[in-house]
């Protein structure tokens, strides 16, 4: 029997995968397919103070091996989620994060704020690096300035653990990662999608309707793996690691580079089980190796 | 809705571009309701990346029915599956025609333009067991895309069809044939399924007429169960103009519910 | 008949279609292929001072629709190139373009410098921006300021026109434009590789001998055409598009998104007769919607 | 150096993971030297993205013939098509064995191991062809792992064979039954293709027997004519060490030029 259970300090999991933001809705989506509860966790989609409308279609385009999505955080606001959602996830024994956003430092600091009354939230997740919502795709993570001054605010106002996500499209990760830690996160998550764009030949216009929009899926994992690499080495709180994880090869690549969850976004799409698969794959690669406990797997890539 | 990874290809009929599959899926076709639609995986490696939407053609038994026409990779990939071999569904998705009651005895006007015509063969056979009276119109643009009329004339339907250069029926749009016929008969409802110039021309036509009808709606889906918001489109409901998902609050919509849009991108 | 030809100023090409540094060897590699009169031109590899050894391998990995690649610049060095290479290439009516590297900013002025005493080169190609020969990936392009001295200096010492290549690895690729454009080059060039990684489970280690490499192929196009677009709405000079171009359609993407050229890379590997498939399909393209002039495709994106 | 887009694929034959592909391919087929390869298109998407490279395992009048094992999706795309289809290959590429005027009369050892037998089979021929007599050892985990010891054998050629398992043939590693057969005669030249380990276990033989060697190396490899320099190994040549392209001045190299390297990654 193989130990999959990860503690990342302020939270433990019973397996190191976790559903990742805006690709397992806000979860009850997904009952249909299996026991939520077989899940290290889930993280909700990204939720605002208010509802919000989300960017004009079309939103999504598939390109080689990857998904270009401007979706803009469509959601029913943080209230509505409370009220009608979290109650029917409040009991579940898994971990319920939620994805937290604003539209201004302020913002991101009062959905925290309004989260923290709330019992069954295991921790927040600070999207900080959403490219789908400010104009030419900017976002505070790309700044390690606003991005230490955003976790510092939520820190005041919550005391539920805190996990940062930072975006790629940065020249240097591991300042902006290290900016978070400093403020104080609980644990760093990363990579959210790349800024992207696809054009429509005949029509000669962006096939998106918001022109910009995030990629994901394998054809960044590469990417993301070296930024989940750098990252590990520069911070000492933990790191979830995503981006392109299709398989249980593919998160065992991340927690050896340095990661000690990982999240799987994409994949739920195409595979409604693919969380599952991939615990399963993480177990039988466990007990082939003679790995005892999958958190030795962490970090134990040799240079 | 469930996934059948074990779904076999049972037969293949193909008439150039277009395919008809028959697949063993004991399971969804049990479900099945019409108007629902699968997510099918195309590709065994990450490209195409994601499932491909398809209505369902028809469920009996143990059975379900595609027909689909090859509009780009997925579809083609799709084509080359050979009988015998297993496919990936998910599936019955989305919320399927509304057969009502008191369309019995009545005429039903269901329009398909192209591969629009797929949902309307199962809609048809519901329509029929609810003692209602279909009447299939199937556009397209020449004879060639055509394929499904003997099939769905030896199933007993009254089929009008039309083509752009006049080769088959009626020369001109569908949507032309459907103002004729509305000259001389009145139906009760009218169904809908094609392209984006031919439902907007129906709309149209609904309204003037004041004739009620739904329309099968397309979007490019990430999921096809609710998860991603990519589907979504402008929705007239409890009073709102909202973004819904087309494959969980659609793909069929109440004509007066849908917001037509400036031509979306793309 | 459609003219196919593009103006750059200081340049005239034949086609908009260029093979790009360090895929296209030195160019005779190609000649069993095709004439390489046929291109619009070809950019040789990246050359320094002296010969250079490169990484250590594996060099190469495959990602999902992507290739790693960490050759570390292996090459003959510029004089071995004058002498043995060039002559060869010197007579073709096609534009020869000569990637220009540098160990650190002096170098990259003494290459251009040795070069500009030759005959046969239309234009250099400035490489501030390779992943492969930095510790941590680090390259000049990833700063406006390292960027506006490097160019600065090399149009101090040669009279050919200057290329400037960005990359990708960056937070806001239009500052490092505009900063290049500053400082005086004629045209910029973009995008060079993602860097990027993967592991080998089996082994625990890095799958490149060089542990970090740079992602190329269809896998990186929407982040280069969305940096292609925002770097031509920014800057006057003209710009020349790369980033996973396969086909025609790629191409007439980056021109619309302002590209009044591009490259082909990554697909000279898997056909070798790439640009020239490239180049017959812009050609029918045109043709079938009308257009006379391959260079009205440039910018015509609408939004 | 040609692309070759319409090789059509003529007869398969498989032994469970191993695949014997006969092309028609004229204009390659009148180019190749043993010791060759093919760079092959296996996917019509991006993913694989790569062509792979595939030995020749022989050539005669328009036709080739490629043997491979499935190691990874390309070579399972591979293995998946069928007689009628055309392949995309472009070859023939790389510097083939060098085989000499004195080998006449003389024993010649040719050492494959696993999917290393490939290109043997075409240098037996060629061996025997300028009148030497050529020696094939051919050794696999298993007695599965030997699909062409009858091949080679009713080829004419003398087939030693060797089985980790000792199912077939000698019991254990190949290079165990070449040391043993080096007690019993001296050949003049050795040519060797397989995995890494048997290929350092043989270079230590040949050295200590001071036998002329050449061996076939692999790499990854990005385009297979040398534009990528990609495919780097260590060569000593012309007193110097460099990386040289396996491609281009490979896959052979004689034993002497080789600097077997701390192991690589990957
Ligand atoms: C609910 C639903 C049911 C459908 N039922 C059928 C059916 O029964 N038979 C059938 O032939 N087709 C059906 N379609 C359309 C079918 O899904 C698309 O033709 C297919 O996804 C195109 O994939 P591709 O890889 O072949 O082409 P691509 O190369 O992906 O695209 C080719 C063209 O089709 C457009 N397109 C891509 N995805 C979709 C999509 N999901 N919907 C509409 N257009 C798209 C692209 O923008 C492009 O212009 C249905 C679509 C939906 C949403
Ligand atoms: C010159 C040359 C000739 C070859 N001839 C033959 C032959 O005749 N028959 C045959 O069965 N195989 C041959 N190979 C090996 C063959 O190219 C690889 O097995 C194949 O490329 C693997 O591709 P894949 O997609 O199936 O597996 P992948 O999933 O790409 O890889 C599976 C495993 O093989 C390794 N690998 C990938 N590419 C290569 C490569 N180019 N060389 C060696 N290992 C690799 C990977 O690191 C991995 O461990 C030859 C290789 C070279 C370089
Ligand atoms: C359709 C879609 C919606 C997303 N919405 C969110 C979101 O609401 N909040 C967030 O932090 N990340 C969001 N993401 C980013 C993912 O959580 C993840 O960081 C990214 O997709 C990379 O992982 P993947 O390649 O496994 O998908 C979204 C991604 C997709 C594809
Ligand atoms: C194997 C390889 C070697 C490269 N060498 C160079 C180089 O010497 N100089 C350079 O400026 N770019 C180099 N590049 C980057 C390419 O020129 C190009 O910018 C990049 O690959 C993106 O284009 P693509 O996706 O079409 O390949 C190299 C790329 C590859 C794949
Ligand atoms: S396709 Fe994902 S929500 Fe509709
Ligand atoms: S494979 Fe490209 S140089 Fe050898």
């Amino acid at each position: 029997m193989v130990d999959l259970s990860v503690d990342l300090g302020f939270l433990k999991l019973k397996n190191p995968v976790l559903a990742a933001s805006g690709t397992f809705g806000y979860g009850l989506e997904f009952k249909p397919f299996y026991d939520l509860e077989l899940l290290g966790g889930f993280v909700v989609k990204g939720l605002y103070l208010k509802p919000r409308e989300g960017n004009r279609p079309p939103r999504l385009v598939e390109t080689p091996s990857g998904l270009i999505n401007s979706i803009g955080l469509q959601g029913i606001g943080v209230e509505a989620f409370c009220r009608e959602i979290l109650p029917e996830l409040a009991g579940l024994k898994t971990a319920v994060i939620v994805n937290v956003c604003g539209e201004e430092e302020d913002e991101y600091a009062r959905v925290a704020e309004y989260l923290g009354r709330h019992r069954g939230i295991a921790a927040l997740e600070l999207n900080i690096s959403c490219p789908n919502v400010r104009e030419g795709g900017r976002c505070p993570a790309q700044s390690p300035e606003a991005t230490h001054r955003t976790v510092k605010k939520v820190k005041q106002v919550t005391s539920l653990p805190l996990i940062t996500k930072l975006s790629p499209n940065v020249t240097d990760i591991t300042a902006v990662a290290l900016a978070a830690e400093e403020a104080g996160t609980e644990a760093i998550s990363l990579i959210n999608t790349l800024l992207a764009m696809a054009i429509d030949l005949e029509t000669r216009r962006p096939k998106l309707g918001n022109v910009l929009g995030g990629l994901s899926g394998p054809a960044i994992k590469p990417i993301a793996l070296r930024m989940v690499f750098q990252v590990a080495r520069a911070v000492k709180v933990p790191v979830i690691g995503m981006g392109g994880i299709f398989s249980a090869e593919d998160a065992l690549e991340f927690m050896m580079a340095g990661a000690a969850a990982v999240q799987v976004g994409t994949a739920n799409f195409v595979d409604p089980d693919a969380c599952l698969k991939i615990i399963r794959g993480l177990e039988t690669w466990a007990e082939k190796h003679g790995i005892k406990k999958i958190s030795e797997v962490t970090g134990s890539l040799q240079l | 809705m469930v996934i059948d990874r074990q779904a076999r290809l049972v037969e293949v009929e193909s008439w150039g571009d277009y395919f008809l599959f028959t697949l063993d899926s004991p399971e969804i076709a049990s479900q099945a309701r019409p108007g629902q639609f699968l997510m099918i995986r195309v590709s065994e490696t990450t490209q195409p990346l994601l499932r491909r939407p398809i209505s369902l053609h028809n469920a009996e038994g143990n059975r379900l029915q595609i027909f689909f026409q090859v509009a780009g990779e997925g579809t083609r990939l799709l084509s080359l599956k050979k009988t015998g071999q297993f496919l990936d569904l998910l599936g019955p998705l989305g919320k399927g025609f509304n057969v009502r009651p008191e369309f019995r005895e009545r005429e039903i006007f269901c329009v398909g333009g192209g591969r629009g015509i797929a949902p309307l063969y199962y809609l048809g056979r519901e329509l029929r067991a609810a003692g209602a009276q279909p009447v299939i119109f199937y556009g397209g643009r020449s004879e060639g895309d055509l394929p499904l009329r003997y099939r769905l004339e030896t199933a007993g339907f009254e089929v009008l069809v039309s083509t752009d250069d006049g080769s088959a029926g009626f020369p001109g749009f569908v949507t032309s044939l459907v103002e004729e016929e509305l000259k001389k008969r009145r139906p009760a409802f009218l169904y809908a399924c094609g392209p984006d110039p031919m439902m907007e021309k129906l709309a149209e036509t609904c309204r003037r007429e004041k004739l009620p009808a739904e329309f099968s709606l397309e979007s490019i889906m990430g999921c096809g169960f609710g998860a991603c918001w990519g589907c979504v489109k402008k929705i007239r409901r409890d009073g709102q103009e909202k973004y819904l998902k087309v494959c969980q609050d659609g793909p069929v919509f109440s004509l007066e519910e849908i917001v037509w849009q400036e031509r979306e991108h793309g």
